[in-house]
């Protein structure tokens, strides 16, 4: 039931960035249906400390009609490996606190390790594909972050100096 | 007329997150080398997307685009 | 702030039997904290088709006080394979209608491949050592699952003839 | 005293979910084995905990023990 009232409902509603606090339990209602006994759900929260280097709050920006599209892409993606799976994505942007909810991945499947496999190659995609960027306010600076491994900040060149200090 | 479009530390460096420009250079690859040269950036791991889709460097420009320079992202 | 508050709390908290609707937010909340910067879940709902035959309802059962120990002793399992995780798992029981949330099983991480991991492992234990028994209401009967890859159910011999039609 | 808990078909098949037995036999084994006399029954696959420990055959059974029979369990 709630399958059928997901269907027909525009893609943008299953793959949505907000401005708002995301509800976890609307993003998982998306997926639910008499079909799937499990959901996955993966949600990235912000982290205090970085590689010992205490974060104060975040920064989230997308290119957000694109970033919605790429992530309907990956629900396509997700729908041709994984036939039966059903997906729902949140992205958050703006300025983010310690623990807030920056995304929430909702996959629900006939079985669970489907549903695992799914909600991971989901955030692996975004974190490759969707242009979302956030920017790590520190105590003593600022910076954007550029690369999906979150090891290093990308190197700006001379640019943006006026946010370092 | 072709919009460019800018974000996260482009933004900062390039000091506006949109630019229109009357003319533009034939393809992507080429809008990144003019670009690079203005406003001495290397963006090598910028990709672009051409009306909200990935281009390669070798796309023709047309009237109308929009084109978005895109850092390495950081979402999730 | 969450884990400070949540290390006080007894462990019948994070792992728990209860026979109400579980909330999917509340079992989050347990295992947010600033140190995780992913959280997974898994949501184990009723699902309407088994092998093609229809469930109008599932009644579950548990061995409370030994469940809620051994749902512990995951906790502890997982505390030893991946030290930065934290776990919190709530099962229900009673009737459950389709699409209800059976089990939710929360796990924060400060990175998110143990998050995954370490809930997948999760499910898998408690399908394997928890003393929780569902019985299967179908149009034509009744019948308790009873092996954990719920292909067959579990032969009964003789008795519980009478719920069997 | 020793106490008896039946769980899922197994309360079905000895029709209630709790036997106090005055006396039982020396070990976990042999308490499944006259069980499986009594009620004509298979306990092969059946768990036993001991004050909600699972416990092996050869576990020795003492008074007041609580003795938990525990089919394949279906949780989850």
């Amino acid at each position: 039931m709630d399958y059928e009232r997901g269907e027909k409902r525009s893609m943008s509603t299953f793959f949505t960035i907000t401005d708002q606090p995301i509800s976890l339990e609307e993003v998982v209602r998306k997926v639910i249906r008499p079909e799937a006994g499990a959901v996955t759900t993966f949600i990235g929260t912000v982290r205090e400390f970085t590689n010992g280097k205490r974060t104060l709050f975040l920064q989230y920006e997308a290119y957000v009609p694109m970033a919605e599209k790429m992530l309907a892409q990956i629900g396509e993606e997700i729908s041709k490996r994984w036939p039966e799976a059903k997906v729902a994505i949140t992205h958050r942007i703006g300025k983010l606190a310690i623990s807030d909810v920056a995304v929430v991945i909702a996959v629900s499947t006939p079985h669970r390790k489907d549903a695992y496999e799914a909600n991971q190659y989901a955030i692996e995609r975004i974190k490759q594909i969707v242009p979302i960027w956030k920017k790590e306010h520190w105590e003593d600076g600022t910076e954007w972050v550029g690369n999906q491994l979150e090891t290093k900040a990308y190197p700006t060149g001379k640019p943006e100096g006026e946010d370092l200090i | 007329m072709i919009t460019l479009l800018f974000f996260a530390y482009l933004k900062d460096a390039i000091g506006t997150e949109r630019l229109d420009v009357a003319h533009a250079p034939m393809t992507v690859g080429q809008l990144k080398r003019q670009l690079e040269a203005d406003y001495n950036l290397d963006l090598r791991h910028v990709m672009v997307a051409v009306n909200e889709e990935y281009a390669l460097e070798e796309r023709t420009l047309q009237q109308g685009d929009i084109v978005a320079f895109i850092p390495p992202v950081s979402g999730g």
